[in-house]
């Protein structure tokens, strides 16, 4: 049996529907349509009273989920795209994610994001939006990279207390598969060494690790060995195994999908120079997207976005440094 | 579209109890409304002063028609009167305004944005409208856990509130779902200096109602015998599985938006129309009209409410301010966050 | 609220020849989404298609009562008829969904999102309701700057689309201000999976209009020459200054939400009621009863259509893709911006 | 004569009027009334058809000025506070920002924000959200720090062919006074040294400039001297400015009143890390307001945002390093 990134998080779902009666999930054509990508299919007939189709209202339908919470329930927004939680940001972030602070009541919601780029998306159905999220206090933003993460972490992510903001990756949908669900797993807000090395650390998360294991496989045939860091976490990030790792390495490139202003880039680039300056043997590196709108072509989306081939140049240039 | 006052006849008699529990909450809410603006004037509250002179009648008769520990109540800005009917301590008011680290907030919101979900009044965030989907949330809720019964969920808003999405979003919402959900318009002619002519076209609030398939009502908001019992109407009606309930009362702000304006928008005409009428005024004169109280008793609940305004303020006011060191700075519930 | 059937006694003489014009712009969507749907299906089209199957006659009928290089008409994913009706060159469309460089965006934004805005046709983005108000601006910037003269903006959403924020804010800003912005409604049943109970509860998407104060039409979307004469009347309004028009068009998509799904959330009933009616063949029915074209001529109109088709594609399809390397990556029209 | 920041602003914009008919406003209670702050006071009145009121509907706003651009005109959009464009958010990042982008037409309009912390405002008056903004493509973003720069920036950003994000601090409204507007001024997008100094480099923005200032002026008496760089335009980023005062003081601490995941501050320090490595003989420093919403009393509030007090004990234990 094999399970793919996209079933992983429909799973993760169905389990959370199962064990805990104050779980359901609102969002648009997620009930009998079982969601735009198929995330909750099957759990309309399972849970027909917890998962329910809203109107195409994302301002509306974060707010009832922040009243469901102070009702004590675990509500899951679906948004159809990442893209659209533009117009229920205020909600997210000055209603949800200022709950706790400003009535000491918790608000644990969780919101689906479904992210990033693929082919022929183009500006409105690609956008990485854990930037905009993390920078406002309150929020927790993940973005996991595996399978398995996207199967854990979604369970920690309906589990904690607080808004959570799930970016999943729609690239990672149906590429990824894996043997099977895992039983035990790190806490969502630790980082993971993905692959040990010693010439460089790239530290990146979602979709761009695959591409940096791409090129660090490429890389270790000419006998470069580079350790990545999943950071999966990008809002708490787990410093401490970031820092541990440029330790061993002394050179770091840090690589977002995300536009180029700002973002989880530059956060752990400041991070790590603040407070681990001294493990640097070479200027830190970073590698985004390009700084326009995500372009619809693929000829000039794979252009836009880091690829294995921009990660490779960026990283000779590290090493030579 | 029935008004109100047709109904006003067969309630009245059974309706003049809440009619005299409400004003006690007029009284309160001006009494107390009148000296903060005083001492804000003395410079001695921090942030702005936002009142609800003139609203006074239209925020409690609705908030007396609810139950407290069942019904939900989502306050604005002008609801100084309605928080009160719902059952908010006075002393948590004056704590916001005097900012004693004992307050609802903790210091960490202000005055108007105080509220206490937990007993069935969320707190406020500023941005219009965005408060109407999170009583959505709780109805929709407790529908869903089976514990909902007959409550309802009420929340207020202002004319200039009704053009944002928020607002829109959220009264679909509650129509498609059939929430028990009312919501009050105090339609007080002006959004800050914005007039009801650059804020909509329709004739009337209520006009909205049919574009969400719910009921609409008008009610003469500086009446309060019309709006105890309108309220109660609608309440009903919400609870009986009628579904939203958009209740618009017509009236005027006596005061400008905040304290620190003092409204030349608002036209003399205007101010000396009926909807500039005082409704506090008008249900005293009321209540001795129809018998439902004396003078006397009438001396009593201005003096009881001053007595309570002073020893509210007073206990504030003695009381400590946050102190940032000891401060617990986080913006996070779980533990495993903190760290 | 009036139907548009109700004056279409009155109209249908003079209306012929608009009538062919729609159908003649009906018969080359259908032909070229038609193609591009069966290029989709073998893999060779790039990002998704969403056609506008059975939404043609409401989308057609709208656009050529609009005169291109005086009005603004801002379309969204099912009018292809409408685009094209209203002068979008069919190559435009060719080479966004073929991926040519040369298309209207350059590869940029993709299919559907193409437009000109230099032209009078903004180019959509994807947020649903966003476009409605980027209409009132160009009205309202007109009539500031003095050339509005009779100019109406048209801007087209879906039942869905209805319930978002954006929406209620652009049609009520729209009423405030007066503006000759024409919304047209193309009420298909379903936001993708959604049937329109789960969106609004309203009896009729109309009844919206009563809550802005603006003017509601209901049209049998399906009847070309009922669309033709509605659109036509409230043009003309909004054209005389009688402020914003609503028209709702009650119609089914033939089609899935996208050609990747197969729709099976629409009942077999509903696909066989009177809104499941293919709007195409019931014009053309039309137009030969009433003796406004023969078969020979209708037969003409589809063999020109394909031609042109087959010929536009073939165009998109030998041109080059965009290259990266020469492509202009900027964000920015400022060339200080670019350094 | 005297004038305020907030006198320069409304003079900016009557300037703009005056010069161009392409130029409006539209906002929330800025005609007749002259707005919250009264920062179009008096403007109606000269201009009664290009100075207009706007229903409560940012959404909409927005909207109609990307239409209005469509056009060629040139509108000015003022939000009331800051703090309500997050419900105009998707209009400015997906709408105004991608406009040039997606159809090679400009988007001239300027968003102003009246932005930032004053007691008693409390968690929605009081937000400064210039990181929002600056991480999308296609924006402008500008923060002045002075009456002088209020206004010359005010008339860049209104002759900027882009949107731009005009951030105006609500503190300085008042407080900063000036004898006479500028004739000429250094581009919008140009940096500029405040002070100049040789222990450090102070790089912030907006009323943040003032606090370092303060902080400056008392450390020159124990015989530090700092060097504060204005960043005055936060996107684009004048980092050759920024990088020639870390190359004359090898240390640089990064101030914003923002909070701190992301934003400003770490865009700046990652950029410089990255291109000005070897500059540095100390780890760079950053300092922002708290991770929490901003707190409405004013006890919490002068300890939530950075002040000269925070400020002196980041650079004391700077310069130590
Ligand atoms: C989304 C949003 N935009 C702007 C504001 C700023 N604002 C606060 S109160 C107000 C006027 C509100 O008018 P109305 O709703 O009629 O209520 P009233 O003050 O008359 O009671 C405005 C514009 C806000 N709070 N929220
Ligand atoms: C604000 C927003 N939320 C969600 C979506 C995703 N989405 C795209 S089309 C669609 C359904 C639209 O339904 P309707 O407006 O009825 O138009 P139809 O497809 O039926 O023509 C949805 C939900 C979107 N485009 N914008
Ligand atoms: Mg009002
Ligand atoms: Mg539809």
């Amino acid at each position: 049996m094999s399970i793919t990134y996209l079933e992983a998080i429909r799973e993760a779902q169905s389990v959370a529907l199962q064990k805990n009666d104050e779980v359901f999930i609102y969002g648009q054509d997620i009930g009998f349509f079982g969601g735009a990508f198929k995330s909750t299919k099957g759990l309309y007939n399972e849970f027909p009273d917890r998962v329910l189709d809203s109107p195409i209202s994302e301002d509306a339908m974060v707010g009832l989920a922040v009243g469901a919470a102070i009702e004590g329930m675990r509500p899951i927004v679906e948004m159809q795209f990442a893209d659209f939680s533009s117009v229920g940001f205020n909600q997210i972030v000055n209603q949800a994610a200022t709950l706790y602070w400003r009535t000491s009541l918790a608000c644990p919601i969780t919101i689906r994001l479904p992210s990033g780029g693929t082919p022929g998306s183009g500006p409105f159905h690609s956008q990485c939006m854990e930037t905009i999220y993390a920078h406002y206090p309150g929020t927790v933003v993940m973005a996991p990279s595996t399978v398995e993460d996207a199967y854990s972490m979604l369970l920690d992510a309906i589990s904690i207390d607080d808004p959570v903001i799930f970016c999943e990756h729609k690239y990672l949908y149906y590429h990824l598969k894996a043997q099977q669900l895992p039983k035990k797993a790190l806490p969502a807000t630790k980082a993971r060494i993905v692959r040990p090395g010693r010439h460089a650390t790239i530290v990146t998360y979602s979709a761009m690790v695959h591409e940096a294991v791409s090129t660090a496989e490429k890389l270790s045939e000419d006998g470069f060995e580079i350790e990545i860091v999943d950071l999966r976490c990008v809002k708490p990030i787990d410093i401490e195994t970031v820092l541990g790792s440029i330790a061993r390495t002394g050179r770091v490139l840090a690589i977002g999908e995300a536009f180029p202003w700002g973002g989880v880039t530059a956060e752990i680039i400041s991070q790590i120079t603040s407070e681990g300056f001294n493990l640097l043997d070479a200027p830190p590196a970073r590698l985004n997207s390009l700084d326009t709108p995500i372009p619809y072509h693929p000829e000039l989306w794979r252009f836009h976005r880091p690829t294995a081939h921009s990660i490779e140049d960026k990283i000779r240039k590290l090493i030579k440094e | 579209m029935a008004s109100g006052a047709d109904h006003e006849d067969n309630l009245k008699n059974d309706s003049s109890e809440m009619v005299l529990d409400a004003f006690r909450w007029m009284v309160l809410a001006r009494t107390f409304e009148d000296k903060i603006s005083s001492i804000y004037k003395a410079g001695k509250i921090v942030g702005g002063v936002y009142v609800g002179k003139g609203q006074e009648a239209f925020s409690s008769a609705l908030a007396v028609n609810l139950v407290k520990g069942k019904d939900i109540y989502s306050p604005l800005i002008r609801d100084m009167a309605g928080r009160s009917a719902f059952g908010e301590p006075l002393v948590d008011a004056a704590r916001t305004y005097m900012g004693s680290s004992k307050g609802p907030t903790q210091g960490r919101d202000g005055n108007v944005h105080r509220g206490n979900p937990r007993e069935g009044m969320p707190a406020m965030i500023s941005h219009l409208g965005a408060m109407i989907s999170v009583v959505n949330g709780i109805l929709f809720a407790r529908r869903m856990k089976g514990t909902l019964d007959d409550a309802v969920g009420a929340t207020t808003i202002g004319d200039g509130g009704t053009s944002t999405g928020a607002f829109h979003e959220a009264l679909n919402l509650a129509a498609v779902e059939n929430l028990p959900l009312i919501v009050s318009v105090a339609n007080n002619q002006f959004a800050y200096s914005t007039p009801n002519s650059k804020q909509f076209a329709c004739d009337n609030i209520t006009d909205k109602a049919v574009g969400y398939g719910i009921t609409g009502v008008e009610v003469d908001g500086t009446d309060l015998v019309d709006c105890v019992n309108t309220f109660k109407l609608c309440v009903e009606k919400a609870r009986a599985g009628d579904g939203p309930q958009l209740v618009v009362g017509n009236l005027l702000r006596l005061s400008g938006h905040g304290e620190h304006d003092d409204a030349p928008y608002i036209s003399e005409d205007l101010r000396k129309s009926k909807l500039g009428e005082d409704c506090l005024s008008k249900a005293h004169n009321r209540i001795l009209d129809e018998g439902w109280a004396n003078q006397g008793d009438i001396d009593d609940i201005f003096k009881e409410s001053d007595d309570e305004v002073k020893s509210a303020i007073h206990t504030a006011e003695s009381e400590k301010v946050p102190d940032p060191y000891s401060h617990n700075w986080s913006a996070y519930s779980s533990s495993i966050l903190n760290e």
